[in-house]
C-alpha cells in the first residue's frame, strides 16, 4: 500500500522533526549543556517515521539506545524528552532517566533502552498482552545490526513467531555497531535472512526511502493484526555522525560515508516532494523552519527548566 | 493476616503455591503463569500442576527454552497491564536473566520517572539437599538483595507460600519468589480461599530470650530444631524467620536482639556476600548497643555445591551445626 | 565418505557400550543407589558414535545435561563415570560433580553441562583455542532441540561463523525439550534451518542411522578443519524413556513412541551387520555379553569405591 | 611487589591497565584481547587502544555485540588453555553473562574434582559519575563476590592498575577486573615492566588512630579527601584501600580496627546487599571486642542511579558525607 499525499507530507514532517531535534541537541551537547552519552538518530529518520506511519495510536513501540526518532515519531512530545536530556525535573522521566530511558506509555512507548537488544523481549511481552486482551494493537521493536546478534533477539522472535505475537521486529541496519562493520559481527548480508530460523518472513527494504519503509511496515502490520504473527523487516541505513557524540568515526571509510550522505532520506524526501508536486522548496523551507521554531521551544523549556529536587532521588523505586 | 475464622486445609507447600496462584487467576484475568513445561508438566518441579486444566493454555504458557525471554517478555507484558507469573526453574538459572531482572524489571519505574509499574513474579526453586549439585543447588536471593526495585520473597511453610504467592502477585512491582526444593513435599494447614501474607513482614517461630536466630526458608526448619536442642541444655532460643528478604523486617530483628542481647544469622547460601551480611550490618550499626556477644553467621562454606550426598551433606547448614554456633556464644 | 567394516564394527561396538551403560545405570538408580538427576542417552546412541568416529584423539567435545553417551564415545573410562555418579571419590570428578558434571579434559571432553545451552560458547571458545594455535584440531558441541532455543546457541554459533572457526554444532532432535514438543517450541520443522541465519551450512540427517551421521559428521570435520569453519548438523532422533529417570513422559503419542522404537540404532545396526556379513547374531551376542561385563565391573567399582573424605568440601574451588 | 629499583614512568589508570596487558602480551603468546570494539576502537572507554597496532587481529579480537558468547567462550577458550582478557564494557552488563561467569568459569574446577583451570580475566568498566544514567552506571562487585571460584578485582590507583591487571592475567582462577569510569583519566606514576600487585592483598592509603576507614576503587580518593577534613578537626583515620574484594585480606581491617576500635566503611554501590554487609559481618564477629562503637556504612542509597547531574551528585557517597559519619561516631 503506497502512502496519499497527506500522508507523504506528514511522514516527511516527522522525518525533518528529527533531524532538527538531533541537529540541535548535538549542538547543545557539544555547547556543554547536555550530560551523559547521546546517540544520534540522524540519517535514520525515514525507518521511524515510515514504520510508525503504518501504526495505530493504540500500537506500541520499544526503542533502543538510539531512541529519539522512534520517540518523536511515535508522537513523543519533544518538549518534555528535550528537558528530560536536559536532566530537568521537567523532563519525561523528572531527570532521572535522560537520553537512553525515556518512556511515554500513554502513546504506547515502551521506552528506550541501554542494554542493546533489551527492547526486543519487551516488545514480545507487550504483544503478548495484546493478543491476550484479544485486541488487535501491534507492537514494532526497533534494534540494530548489531543488536540482532543478542541472544535477546533469537530468543525473543522465536518465541513471538512460536506464539504467533503481533510483533514487527524492525532491524535498523546502518552496517555498523559502533566501529565495528557488519562483516565482522556476521557472515551475512541480510540481518532479513534470519527469518527463516524462525519461521517468520524475513523483509529487506531501503531504510532510506520512506516510502518502501511504510510498505514494507504496512504488510507486516497488517500480518501481525490479522494473527499471523511476526515480521523481521531490515531497513538499509547509515547513520550520520559517529556511534555517539564525540565518536570522530575514525573506522568508516570516507567514500562510503559520501556514497550514503547522497542517499539521505530528507534530501531524497525533499525530492520526491517537489517532484511530485506535493510542497515547493519554499514550502518546505517554510516547514523546517516552523520546525525549527519548535525545536528551539522545547529547548528554551529544557534550558529553563528546574533540576529536579534531590529528594527526588530515593523516590520511584517502588510502586504502591 | 487473613479472616479470623478460615478454614484450614492440609497441603503440601508446592500445592499451597500452586493454589495461591489459581486464587489469584480467578480473580483476576490478567493473571497468566509462564515458563517451561508449566502446563502439562507442572513445571520444573509440579508446582503448577492442575493450573492447565483449569485454565487452558491461555492462561498456562509452556515457552520455548528461552529464560531469558520468559523474564524479558514478562516485562513487557507487564508494562503493557498484565501480571505475569513467570518460572524459571531453578534459580541457579538467574544468571541468564539478571539483565532482564535487575536491569528492566527493577529499574523501568526508577528510570521512567515512576511512570510505569512492573507487577510481575519471577518464581524459581532454590536450594541444595536433593544431590543436583553445583548448577542445579544454589541460593542466590542475595544477588536480588542487591538490586533496588526488586523484592524477594522465600517463605519456610505451606501457608506462608500461599500468603507470600497472593501477595507477590498483587503486589505492583516485580517479586522474586524462592521456593526451596526441600521444602515443596512438606505438608500444613493452610487457609483456603483468599490468604495474603504481607511482604516485608517477619515471623517469630518460636520466642526465646538467650539469642536470637535469624534465618528464612529451609534453614527455619533446621533452626527450630536447633532452638529444640539448646533448649534442653537451657539455652532459651528466639527463631526469627524472616519470610521476606528484600524488603527486610529489620524492626523485628532489633526488636528481638534488644531482648537477647545475641545474635546467629543461619542461611544455606554460601557465606561470602551472603544476605546475612547484610543482617549483621544492620545489627553491628543500630543494634550495637544490644549486643553482649559477636554476631555468628551459620552458612553454607565458600564452595559451589558438591553433588555427593557425603559431600553435599557436609556443606549444609544444620541443626547440629547451629546448636554448636549458639553454644559458642554463651 | 563412508565407513570401512572397521569402523562399522567401532561404532556398533560404542553404541552397543552406551545403551548397556546406559540400561544398567536406570536400573541401578531405580534401585535407589544413585542419587540426584538422571538424564539418558538411549536411543541416542548412533549419534555420538557416529560423530566421534569422525574425530581424532586430539579434538574436542563439549557435551550436555544428556552427557554419557557423548563421554563414552570420545572415550570416557566408563569406571571413573560410574564412579562419579555413584558420588565416590574414585569417580571421574571425585564425587563433586555427578551426572551433569564429568570432563576429561585429557581425552578432549570439556565437560557435561547441566545449564542447558550452556556448552556451546564453550565450544566455540576451545575451537578458537584450536585456530589461535594453528593446530587442526576441531571440537563438537551437543545440544537438544530445545537448546537451540537459547540465546547462547545464537551467539555462539554466529561469533564461530564469523570467526570461521573449527566447530561442529550438533544439535540432537529428539523433537522434544522435556514435555515441549517441537512446534511448540519452533516455528520451523528443521533446527538445520539456522545455519542460513549464520551463513553456515545447515545439515539434516537421520540421527538414528549411523552411517548417516558419520558421512554428514565426516564432511562438516573436513570443512572445519580446512578452515571453512562451522556446520550446524541436526540429527533427527527419540529418546526411549522420559527426560529423566522417573518422568513417565506422559506428554507423548504411544504410536509416536511405536514407531520411533522401530527405529532403534541398535536394531538397525543389527540388522546392518548381519545383512552385510559383517558380524553374526552370535558375534553380536557376544560382542554385548562382553561389554555388559565390562559394564557390570564399572558398577561394581563404583559401588564398591569410598565416598569423598569430608574434607574433599573445601578444595578444588581455586587453581595455584 | 615489583623489584626494588624500579624505574617509573606517569601514566593514567586507563594507560596502566593497557601497559599491564601488554607487557603480559608480550610474555606470553596465549594471552589475547577479546571484546566489542577492543581493536582500533580500544573498547568500550578507550582503555585497549593501541593494543591492535601492536598485536594485530588474531591477538586482539573485536566480537559481535555478544556478551554471552563473549565471557562463554572464553570459558572453552581457557579451559583449552588459552589465557583470554575479555571485556564486557560496562559491568552493567554482569546481568546478561552471571551465567557464563557463575555457573561455568568460576564452577568448571570444582565441578570437575580439580582438573581443569579456568584463566581468564573479565574486564568492565563500573561505577557512577558520568551522567550515565540506570543502566551504564552501577558496580557490581558484590553479586561477584557471592560466587565461589571466583576472584574479584577493583584497583583505585595507576599503579595498582597496572600491578594487579597482570597479577589478574597470571591467575589461574577466573578474575574480574573492576575499573571505575571516573578513575580512568587519573594519572598517577606507574613502574615500568613487570609490575605485580598481589591478588588479595589490602593496601594502607593512610595511618591513623581514630577510625579505620575501609573502601576501595573510586571511593578511595573521597575516603581520602574526608580523612583530610577529619584531620583538621583532630580526628584520626586510618584509610585501607581493599584493592582485592575477593579474596578479602581481612587480617588488614581487623589489624587496623584493633588500633582504632571504630570503623566505617565506604562503597559505591547500593547499601543493601552491598560488600559492605560482608566486611561488617565479619568485623561484628572476629572483631567484636575490638569495637568501641557502632560499624557504620557510608554507599550508596537503594535506588537505581539518577541520570540528573543534581541526582547523581546526590547519590553518590562523598568525602562530606564520609567525614559526617565518621563524626558520628567519635
Ligand atoms: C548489551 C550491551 N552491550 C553493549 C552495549 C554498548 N553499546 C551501545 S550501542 C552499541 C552498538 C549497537 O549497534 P547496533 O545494534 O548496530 O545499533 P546502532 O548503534 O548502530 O544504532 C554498543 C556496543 C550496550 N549498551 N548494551
Ligand atoms: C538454561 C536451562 N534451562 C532449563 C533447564 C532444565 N532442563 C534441563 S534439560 C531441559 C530440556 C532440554 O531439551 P533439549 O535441549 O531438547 O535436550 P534433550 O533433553 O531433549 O536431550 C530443560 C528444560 C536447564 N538445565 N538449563
Ligand atoms: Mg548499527
Ligand atoms: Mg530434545
Amino acid at each position: 500500500m503506497s502512502m496519499s499525499q497527506e500522508q507523504l507530507l506528514q511522514v516527511f514532517r516527522c522525518m525533518v522533526k528529527i533531524r532538527e531535534f538531533e541537529n540541535r541537541a548535538h549542538e547543545v551537547f557539544l555547547a556543554g549543556e547536555l550530560p551523559g552519552f547521546l546517540h544520534l538518530y540522524l540519517g535514520e529518520e525515514a525507518i521511524a517515521a515510515g514504520v510508525t506511519a503504518a501504526l495505530r495510536a493504540d500500537d506500541w513501540v520499544a526503542s533502543s539506545h538510539r531512541g529519539h526518532g522512534h520517540l518523536i515519531a511515535k508522537g513523543g512530545d519533544i518538549r518534555l524528552m528535550m528537558a528530560e536530556i536536559f536532566g530537568r525535573s521537567t523532563g519525561y522521566c523528572r531527570g532521572k532517566g535522560g537520553s537512553m530511558h525515556i518512556a511515554d506509555l500513554d502513546l504506547g512507548i515502551l521506552g528506550a533502552n541501554g542494554i542493546v537488544g533489551g527492547g526486543i523481549p519487551i516488545a514480545t511481552g507487550a504483544a503478548l498482552a495484546c493478543q491476550y486482551r484479544g485486541t488487535d494493537s501491534v507492537v514494532v521493536s526497533f534494534f540494530g545490526d548489531a543488536a540482532s546478534n543478542r541472544g535477546t533477539f533469537h530468543e525473543a522472535v522465536n518465541m513471538a513467531a512460536v506464539w504467533d505475537l503481533p510483533v514487527i521486529f524492525v532491524c535498523e541496519n546502518n552496517l555498523y555497531g559502533v566501529s565495528t562493520c557488519q562483516r565482522d559481527h556476521m557472515r551475512i548480508t541480510d540481518v532479513a535472512e534470519r527469518g527463516a530460523a524462525y519461521g517468520i518472513p524475513g523483509v529487506v527494504v531501503d531504510g532510506n526511502d520512506v516510502e518502501a519503509v511504510y510498505e514494507a511496515a504496512v504488510t507486516a502490520v497488517s500480518l501481525a493484526r490479522q494473527g499471523a504473527g511476526p515480521t523481521l523487516l531490515e531497513c538499509k541505513t547509515w547513520r550520520h555522525q559517529g556511534h555517539f557524540v564525540g565518536d570522530p568515526c575514525a573506522y568508516r571509510d570516507p567514500s562510503e560515508h559520501e556514497e550514503w550522505m547522497a542517499k539521505d532520506p530528507i534530501l531524497r524526501g525533499t525530492r520526491l516532494l517537489i517532484e511530485q508536486g506535493l510542497a515547493t522548496e519554499e514550502a518546505i523551507a517554510r516547514l523546517t523552519s516552523e520546525i525549527k521554531a519548535e525545536i528551539e521551544e522545547a529547548i528554551e523549556f529544557g534550558r529553563s527548566s528546574p533540576w529536579p529536587d534531590e529528594a527526588d532521588l530515593l523516590t520511584d523505586v517502588y510502586s504502591e | 493476616m487473613g479472616t479470623d475464622t478460615v478454614s484450614t486445609k492440609t497441603m503440601t507447600y508446592a500445592q499451597a503455591i500452586c493454589d495461591g496462584i489459581a486464587v489469584e487467576m480467578r480473580r483476576d484475568p490478567d493473571v497468566y503463569v509462564v515458563g517451561e513445561d508449566v502446563g502439562m508438566f507442572g513445571g520444573g518441579l509440579g508446582v503448577t500442576l492442575g493450573l492447565l486444566d483449569e485454565f487452558g493454555p491461555r492462561r498456562v504458557r509452556d515457552t520455548p527454552l528461552s529464560e531469558t525471554a520468559i523474564v524479558g517478555h514478562a516485562v513487557g507484558a507487564a508494562a503493557a497491564g498484565l501480571r505475569p507469573v513467570a518460572e524459571i526453574m531453578f534459580d541457579d538459572f538467574l544468571g541468564i536473566v539478571m539483565d532482564e531482572l535487575g536491569n528492566q524489571a527493577a529499574k523501568a519505574r526508577y528510570m521512567f520517572g515512576g511512570k510505569v509499574k512492573i507487577p510481575m513474579v519471577l518464581r524459581a526453586s532454590c536450594g541444595a539437599g536433593i544431590r543436583a549439585a553445583a548448577q542445579h543447588s544454589q541460593s542466590l536471593e542475595a544477588w536480588c538483595a542487591h538490586v533496588p526495585g526488586l523484592k524477594t520473597v522465600a517463605p519456610s511453610t505451606p501457608a506462608d507460600a500461599k500468603g507470600l504467592i497472593i501477595a507477590a502477585i498483587r503486589d505492583n512491582n516485580p517479586v522474586v519468589f524462592l521456593e526451596h526444593k526441600i521444602l515443596l513435599g512438606i505438608a500444613g494447614d493452610v487457609p483456603e480461599g483468599e490468604y495474603i501474607v504481607p511482604i516485608g513482614k517477619a515471623a517469630v517461630k518460636r520466642e526465646g530470650d538467650d539469642v536470637t536466630l535469624v534465618t528464612w526458608s529451609a534453614m527455619v526448619p533446621q533452626a527450630e530444631r536447633a532452638a529444640e536442642l539448646l533448649a534442653e541444655q537451657g539455652v532459651s532460643v528466639e527463631v526469627i524467620d524472616l519470610r521476606t528478604i528484600v524488603p527486610l523486617d529489620k524492626e523485628a530483628i532489633l526488636e528481638s536482639v534488644a531482648n537477647t542481647h545475641r545474635l546467629v544469622i543461619v542461611h544455606e547460601a554460601v557465606r561470602t556476600g551472603g544476605f546475612g551480611g547484610e543482617i549483621a550490618a544492620i545489627v553491628a550499626d543500630e543494634g550495637f548497643d544490644l549486643l553482649d556477644s559477636p554476631i555468628k553467621r551459620v552458612t553454607a562454606p565458600d564452595t559451589p555445591v558438591p553433588f555427593s550426598p557425603v559431600l553435599e551433606d557436609a556443606y549444609l547448614p544444620s541443626a547440629e551445626k547451629i546448636k554448636a554456633a549458639v553454644l559458642d556464644l554463651m
